[in-house]
């Protein structure tokens, strides 16, 4: 088997994430598709790694989950925050974004 | 390294036990991937999620990166996961949303756009040449160990990446802290302001009612029977109202309750037809109550640990409650 | 170097316009003797200059040039040949007059008390001011770039001088009056912003095209002109005339040229008299004249390209305008139609390419200027008087007000370009410089003078003979400040029209040089032609 | 003596700028400075002349050049004056009737308080019209024209409060500015083909330039035929005089009777090596000669306004004038000749004219009028003998002036000449008739004004001539003007009688005129004996058959419906109607469509762009409804588009 395969996996699960994030009106499920699709990119980096022999794709990919803990730390908090206020996690339920 | 030895370090194919591997669990990924977007309820989702995520990690070890494996395991599946977990039960796991689509045409243009962009990727991948690869083993041996090998980058070449990583982490912190936090503007009233006040407005003077009286249960979910034998709601707390989490056993012990008096009847040998009326009274007010309340929670009933609610009340009412949750769904 | 007259001639009004809207709110009479005092101040250093005019000496004089950003090769470079001295010495010396017969239109109706800070009058004249300044500047400027910055910069105390400062008197009453104001001010700035926008693509086209020729982009007319002489630069033929079209264009909206005239209209209408005079006498003359010195100077080719096109517009022009003069309701909608009409002589007088024609196009936008603003201002008098703008409210006038009849009979005959007034020396020009080479265009252009003698005596007739109309018997006639304004202007078209020869002689020589770039000659008579 | 020609022009024009911006402290005096001026002008006018006889015919031309009016390069417009022969005559005429006119105004206009604004203007005319037939060139002649135009506009619509008088004078203006198109397209024709359109160097080279490019050069006719037919009044542009008689008497004898109209005559005259040169031009002037001459007299017959018929009468001879121009150096002096003597003797009827409406309460109508004779004795006395000039009676001055036109159309030879003699035959007879006609309805027969029926129109249109100020309306007591009314009547009726015979003696006004002209005997196909005889015989049946009708039975006070033909000839045989169909009603349909067109069309294109730019961003706004994730699904959209192009490019 060619560890391209890897990154065609990768990149099935980072469609699915995208197309979750765009389908799901549920805070929490979307930002679990986010997750979804940060961890797709880091099977690419790892599968990148491993094609060219050097461990940068895999400290990216460290980096990639770092920066995923941190966001989601916020995230969770900004959704907690809201579903206080609004009593509800639904993203559309937040359409002040407009003129 | 230099071209040649590149060549010669270069394979075209990995082991076949990776590939069975792969081809195995790759499925699972996918299928828990799908799971995740299309899983009903929020905990379902992040559970199928974690599954993906497990796949994963077993993945990167396959690829040799072991460190990767692990923190996969350990901060993903371990950390953040059971963090969404927390957040969905603080939420409420039953708010679940229906998946009924309300922006028009959302559907169609994510899934064009989630497909044509799946295609472009796989276009992108397949046109790019991958036949060969190098693999993490000789980069692994150089330092002596995955592990030792990532420190090296991290800490030589990715140190600055490292040290702003470390500053965002904790600034990612204390925002989840002033974001949650709530600051207390007024004194915390005691009880005795508080009994004043319930005094003053009048109503409910007395402590609220103590679930499961006269019910044979005297869980924290079901409420309280009145005289007439409706459930007394006061008797749950709000928030498994709210949730509509009420276990109702008003019929099945009005049931019990005319189930002995005939049989003490019939032991006594005495028709008695007025509390027979009574007891068909009663039962008629039971079943009327009963079918607000179950009504009402049809949807608690399924969403929470429905299971354990089916098998307590798995007779007509529960048929009620099917078709109550079915019109909730359509609601 | 030497002392550097255009700038300060420039900078005169602007600070003027400072100090004129520092003057403190309860102050009004101060504001205008401020603005008086810089604008005559102005009026003396263009007098100054244009005496200093040498005219057998260089193209452009009084030259100042500083590099402004070098990397982009703009440059503050300022200089004017006989044209441009002359434009400026007319706008120079219409202020004044402006002002003066505006003198209380921009005070408040009410009278405030002196502590609120709202002060029209201090704005009005600091805005005109504002104006003046930005007009002169672009009539120096010999940076297509820096001419540019002024040429839109202008629109923006326009813009307040129209929507701010409106006529009041509207057959519609006040609050249509406010509504119609803001309209034609949204519409003249969005026209002419439209202008001004594709020809800062024009502009930004050229900068390219030279920096791909000559290494260096360069914005400098002059760099431009030297380097074409050398024959280091030379655009493409179709470079070229896209980039004269963009310029052309702008330059048509503010001239303005039929199709692109509606704003004039309404912006001539629903302003006050003044401010109409300075949009259609000194504004729009940027336009003519930017034609005659950018438009010819850089795109020589393109021009002569584009003519026969122009040229039909700028007859349809004529023509047009005055059948609408003709059929007007509304005085100043007439004086603005019948100025469309005018431009149209101008620019078929431009682009005629004979010295007769761009020799009489120039003196045209001169003689444009105080014809137009004699008339213009003599009929804002009669309008503020009546509160009508309607002909069909007057009637009788030259009885009450014999003066004021006369001094409009004037600017009307000089409208219609009689003899022995100004305008037709330079009509005439025009008309000829067009037949010697384009007789049929001529010949229908002289159409115009038989139409503008129509609209002007039906004008005259149905406001100032016949019996006296009701609502005009009071009518007061000229004051002392009025007869100060229009006097004046009526004596300069009398000399002009009979001794124009100083201003001729100052700008012969310039069309000349516009005609050597052109590589244009006038055609010679035909007998001679035949022989 | 060159500097006096300036001066010529100088003195009515400073009286002009003098009287028009002086204000009211000059009405006392203005009239009289006025008069002063005109008169000093006519003064130094006869200086001039006495100078003139003395050189000998050769040398007489004087010229003076004061400046350069309008130099762009080959473009050199002088102001200079050139004074000939022809000019002289003119300029004696204008400042001779002139002078006169301005003493009959003195009485004439004495009621009105804006006498002082009337003789300024009547200077403005006298300077304006000096500066047509003294300026050098072209362009200056083109000014004075003008001049002479707003002159008359001016006073046309002297009493402005008559909107009679306000449409009179715009109409005015307005029909000789298209004249003005004429001239001015003839200046530029010059300058394109000559390279000038000064006099001295234009009519040298008419010659060659024929040669070359002969279109040219009979276009250059044509367009100053147009010029003298907008001045001048013929067909087709004649419809204004009729109308221009709403001005004072005065201004009428003056500008539309002796001097202004004839200007015409004099563009003919002046550009006569042009017309020599362009035959096919000067077929057009005599035709168009001929036609006004019968149309002017056909007018002049139906009208019962004296000053009209008058006015057609002038018509009509300025068409004899035009056809003898148009007759080339047979007819030049005959031209001017007839232009002199018409001058004396129609500016006398004219005057006359005025006499009688001052007597009768501004009456102008002729049915209301008779029997006047015993009233006003001078008036009818000066008034009969214009008549008897204008018909040509034997040994007036029309007599013979009239009489050699005749014989010059006869002259021209071929069947041209028998249809131009012809033509002025019967324009002879309408003429003897028409002017017998008037004499007969104002003079004699019984006095059809004493039955009350008062003169003065209805209040809506208040009396116009302010003789009637003083005179109380009603019944009107005819009575003789103040002398200095009558004297220029009698003087002018001197000229009307003596001039012809002097200027005949030994034919001194061929030889004074013959070296600026030029002239040439035709070859007439009948004797002088005979024409003189028939003219005799038509004028004589004219008279007849206008007494037979007019004098026999007496006048209805009412004008009878009259026959098809007068009525349209009372309606200026309906060529006015025409104008008014085709040009005023069209231009106003033309006009309103294209104000329509200019809202709708051309500025509703704008507007309709800017509404649909606005509608279009009101669309693009509910495209952000403020959902995130129709935006995140751009996005994804927008980075699905990015890694496409990036991939085609990979791929190009």
């Amino acid at each position: 088997m060619n560890p391209a395969n890897y990154l065609y996996l990768a990149a099935l699960l980072f469609t699915i994430g995208a197309a979750g994030v765009l389908i799901r009106r549920n805070a929490i499920v979307v930002f679990m598709c986010v997750e979804l699709m940060l961890n797709a990119c880091n099977l690419a980096f790892v599968t990148f790694s491993r094609l060219h022999g050097n461990l940068d794709g895999q400290v990216i990919a460290f980096f990639t989950m770092v920066v995923a803990a941190a966001e989601v730390v916020v995230g969770l908090a900004i959704i907690v925050s809201i579903y206080r206020s609004r009593h509800s996690a639904s993203v559309d339920d937040a359409n002040l974004m407009k003129l | 390294m230099s071209a040649p030895l590149m060549l010669a370090a270069a394979s075209s194919q990995t082991s076949t036990g990776e590939a069975v591997q792969f081809w195995i669990l790759a499925v699972v990924a996918v299928a828990g991937a799908l799971g995740t977007v299309l899983m009903k309820k929020s905990v379902h989702s992040a559970l199928s999620l974690a599954g993906t995520m497990i796949v994963l990690a077993v993945f990167y070890l396959a690829e040799g990166a072991y460190f990767l494996g692990i923190v996969q395991i350990v901060v993903y599946t371990g950390a953040i996961m059971m963090l969404f977990l927390f957040v969905v039960m603080l939420v409420g796991i039953t708010a679940a949303d229906s998946l009924k689509e309300t922006l028009k045409g959302q559907r169609w243009l994510a899934a064009l756009c989630g497909i044509g962009f799946g295609i472009l990727l796989i276009a992108g991948i397949a046109n790019a040449s991958l036949d060969t690869f190098i693999g993490t083993g000789s980069a692994n041996k150089a330092d002596g160990g995955n592990v030792q090998g990532l420190a090296h980058l991290v800490f030589t070449k990715y140190v600055w990446a490292f040290e702003i990583t470390g500053a965002l982490l904790i600034t990612a912190a204390i925002g989840a802290m002033v974001l949650t936090h709530r600051e207390r503007t007024e004194e915390r009233r005691t009880q005795r302001e508080l009994s004043e006040a319930r005094i003053r407005e009048g109503k409910q003077v007395t402590p609220l009612p103590a679930p499961g009286t006269y019910a044979r249960h005297n869980a924290a979910d079901v409420p309280a029977l009145l005289p007439d034998g409706s459930i007394s709601e006061l008797s749950v707390s709000s928030t498994l109202r709210e949730r509509g989490q009420v276990r109702d056993v008003s019929r099945d012990a009005m049931q019990r309750l005319a189930a002995l008096d005939r049989a003490s009847g019939e032991w006594l040998g005495r028709r008695m037809p007025a509390l027979e009326r009574n007891g068909a009274n009663g039962n008629g007010n039971g079943t009327s109550n009963g079918n607000g309340v179950n009504g009402g929670n049809g949807n608690g009933v399924n969403g929470a640990n429905g299971n354990g609610a089916a098998q307590v009340n798995g007779n007509n009412g529960n048929g009620r409650n099917g078709s109550g949750s079915a019109e909730e769904g359509a609601q | 170097m030497s002392f550097p007259i255009l700038t300060v001639t420039a900078a005169v009004p602007a600070v003027g316009a400072v100090v004129t809207a520092a003057v403190p709110a309860a102050r009004r009479s101060a504001a205008r003797l401020t603005a008086l005092a810089f604008s005559v101040a102005t009026l003396v250093l263009a007098l100054v200059t244009m005496a200093r005019f040498d005219t057998g000496g260089a193209r452009y004089q009084f030259t100042e040039t500083h590099t402004w950003v070098k990397n982009f090769g703009l440059h503050y470079d300022l200089g004017v040949d006989g044209i441009g001295v002359v434009m400026v010495a007319l706008t120079a010396l219409l202020i004044p007059f402006v002002m003066l017969a505006g003198w209380h239109d921009a005070d408040p109706l009410e009278d405030v008390n002196p502590n609120r800070r709202w002060r029209p009058t201090q704005g009005f004249f600091a805005l005109i001011l504002l104006v003046e300044a930005m007009v002169v500047l672009s009539f120096e400027a010999t940076d297509v770039f820096l001419f540019y910055i002024f040429f839109e910069a202008m629109l923006i105390p326009m813009y307040f001088l129209i929507g701010g400062f409106g006529d009041r008197a509207h057959p519609g009453g006040e609050e249509e009056a406010a509504r119609q104001r803001s309209y034609a001010a949204v519409k003249f700035l969005l026209y002419n912003l439209a202008g001004g926008l594709i020809m800062l693509a024009a502009v930004i086209a050229l900068y390219a095209a030279t920096a791909k020729q000559l290494g260096t982009g360069t914005f400098s007319l002059q760099e431009i002109l030297d380097a074409r002489a050398a024959g280091r630069l030379h655009l493409v033929t179709s470079t070229e005339r896209w980039i004269f079209l963009g310029f052309f264009f702008a330059f048509a909206v503010k001239a303005p040229l039929w199709p692109l005239h509606t704003w004039l209209p309404n912006a001539m209408g629903e302003s006050t008299a003044p401010v109409a005079v300075l949009i259609t006498a000194v504004v729009d003359k940027v336009g003519t004249f930017a034609m005659l010195r950018f438009c010819l100077q850089l795109f020589p080719e393109a021009s002569k390209w584009a003519t026969p096109v122009i040229l039909v517009l700028a007859v349809i022009s004529i023509i047009y305008g005055a059948l609408l003069a003709v059929g007007q309701r509304d005085i100043k909608r007439l004086i603005a139609y019948a100025s469309v009409s005018h431009f149209g002589f101008i620019i078929l007088g431009i682009f005629a390419m004979t010295s007769q024609g761009q020799s009489g196009a120039t003196l045209y936008m001169v003689n444009h200027g105080i014809s137009t603003a004699a008339l213009m201002l003599v009929a804002g008098f009669l309008i503020s008087r009546r509160g009508s703008r309607l002909i069909a409210d007057f009637g009788g006038v030259q009885k009450v007000a014999p003066v004021l009849a006369g001094t409009f009979l004037v600017g009307g005959l000089a409208t219609l370009s009689l003899p022995g007034l100004a305008p037709f020396v330079s009509e005439f020009l025009v008309l000829v410089g067009t037949f010697s080479r384009y007789p049929v265009l001529g010949i229908i252009a002289t159409l115009g003078i038989v139409l503008a003698a129509l609209y002007v005596l039906v004008l005259y007739q149905r406001t100032m003979t016949g019996p006296v109309k009701a609502g005009v018997e009071g009518l007061s006639d000229l004051k002392a400040r009025e007869l100060l304004v229009v006097a004046p202007l009526i004596a300069l078209l009398l000399f002009l029209g009979v001794y124009p020869k100083p201003v001729t002689d100052i700008v012969n020589p310039s069309v000349g040089h516009t005609l050597s770039d052109v590589h244009k000659t006038d055609p010679k008579p035909a007998l001679e032609a035949k022989k | 003596m060159d500097t006096l020609i300036g001066l010529l022009v100088a003195a009515p024009l400073l009286g002009a700028g003098i009287l028009l911006t002086g204000g009211r402290r000059l009405d006392r005096a203005g009239h009289l400075l006025g008069t002063l001026l005109a008169l000093t002008s006519f003064v130094l006018a006869a200086v001039l002349f006495a100078d003139m006889l003395g050189k000998d015919t050769g040398r007489r031309t004087l010229t003076s050049h004061l400046f350069t009016w309008v130099p762009v390069d080959g473009f050199q417009a002088q102001v200079g004056f050139q004074l000939d022969q022809l000019s002289m005559t003119f300029v004696l005429l204008i400042t001779g009737v002139g002078t006169l006119i301005h003493i009959y105004s003195i009485g004439y206009m004495e009621h009105d308080e804006r006498r002082r604004r009337f003789f300024g203007y009547l200077n403005l005319f006298l300077a304006a019209m000096l500066l047509l037939v003294l300026a050098d060139n072209y362009f200056l002649l083109y000014a004075g024209w003008e001049g002479v135009g707003l002159a008359s506009y001016l006073l046309i619509g002297f009493w402005q409060h008559k909107p009679s008088a306000a449409t009179a004078a715009k109409k005015a203006f307005l029909v000789n500015r298209v004249g003005d198109i004429g001239l001015s397209v003839a200046i530029m024709l010059l300058f394109t083909t000559f390279g000038s359109f000064a006099f001295s160097d234009v009519f040298p080279k008419v010659g060659q330039a024929s040669a070359t490019q002969h279109a040219t050069v009979t276009g250059i006719g044509f367009m100053l035929l147009l010029a003298a037919c907008g001045k001048s009044a013929q067909v087709p542009l004649q419809s204004w005089l009729g109308d221009a008689m709403e001005g004072p008497t005065p201004v009428s004898a003056l500008i539309h009777a002796a001097t202004m109209v004839t200007a015409g005559v004099y563009l003919i005259t002046r550009s006569g090596a042009i017309f020599n040169a362009a035959p096919d031009a000067q077929t057009a002037v005599v035709t168009v000669g001929a036609v006004t001459l019968i149309f002017g007299a056909i007018v002049g017959c139906a009208k019962d306004d004296i000053k009209k018929a008058l006015a057609g009468s002038t018509m009509s001879q300025i068409g004899y004038m035009i056809m003898a121009a148009g007759l080339g150096p047979i007819g030049y002096v005959f031209a001017i000749m007839h232009l002199v003597t018409h001058g004396f003797f129609k500016a006398g009827l004219f005057l006359g004219a005025g006499s009688v409406m001052h007597g009768m309460n501004d009456e102008v109508d002729m049915r209301k009028f008779g029997g006047l004779r015993k009233y006003m004795p001078i008036t009818f006395v000066t008034f009969g003998l214009g008549y008897l000039a204008i018909i040509g009676f034997p040994g007036l001055s029309g007599f013979f002036s009239k009489d050699k036109i005749i014989e010059a159309a006869f002259a021209k030879g071929g069947t041209e000449g028998w249809i131009l003699g012809t033509c002025a035959l019967i324009g002879a007879a309408i003429t003897a008739f028409y002017m017998t006609r008037v004499m007969l309805m104002t003079f004699f027969g019984e006095e059809r004004w004493k039955d009350g029926r008062t003169a003065t129109a209805s209040p809506d249109e208040p009396s116009a001539e302010p003789a009637a100020a003083h005179s109380a309306h009603g019944a009107p007591h005819p009575h003789e003007s103040p002398s200095s009314m009558t004297i220029p009547m009698i003087i002018l009726a001197f000229g009307s009688v003596f001039a012809g015979g002097l200027f005949s003696i030994n034919s001194a006004f061929v030889k004074w005129l013959e070296p600026v002209t030029g002239h040439s005997e035709g070859d007439s196909p009948v004797s002088t004996g005979t024409v003189t005889a028939g003219t005799m015989v038509v004028l004589v049946l004219g008279v007849l058959v206008a007494w037979l009708m007019y004098g026999r039975r007496p006048v209805p006070a009412v004008a009878p419906k009259g026959s098809l033909l007068t009525r349209a000839a009372r309606r200026d045989l309906l060529q006015d109607d025409f104008n008014h169909v085709v040009l005023v009603r069209g231009g106003e349909h033309l006009t309103r469509s294209l104000v329509y067109l200019d809202h709708s069309l051309v500025d509703g294109v704008v507007n309709g762009t800017a509404a649909s730019v606005g509608g279009l961003s009101g669309r693009l706004r509910r495209l952000q409804n403020g959902y995130v994730r129709s935006y995140a699904v751009s996005m994804l959209g927008g980075t699905a588009v990015v890694v496409a192009a990036t991939l085609l490019m990979r791929a190009v």
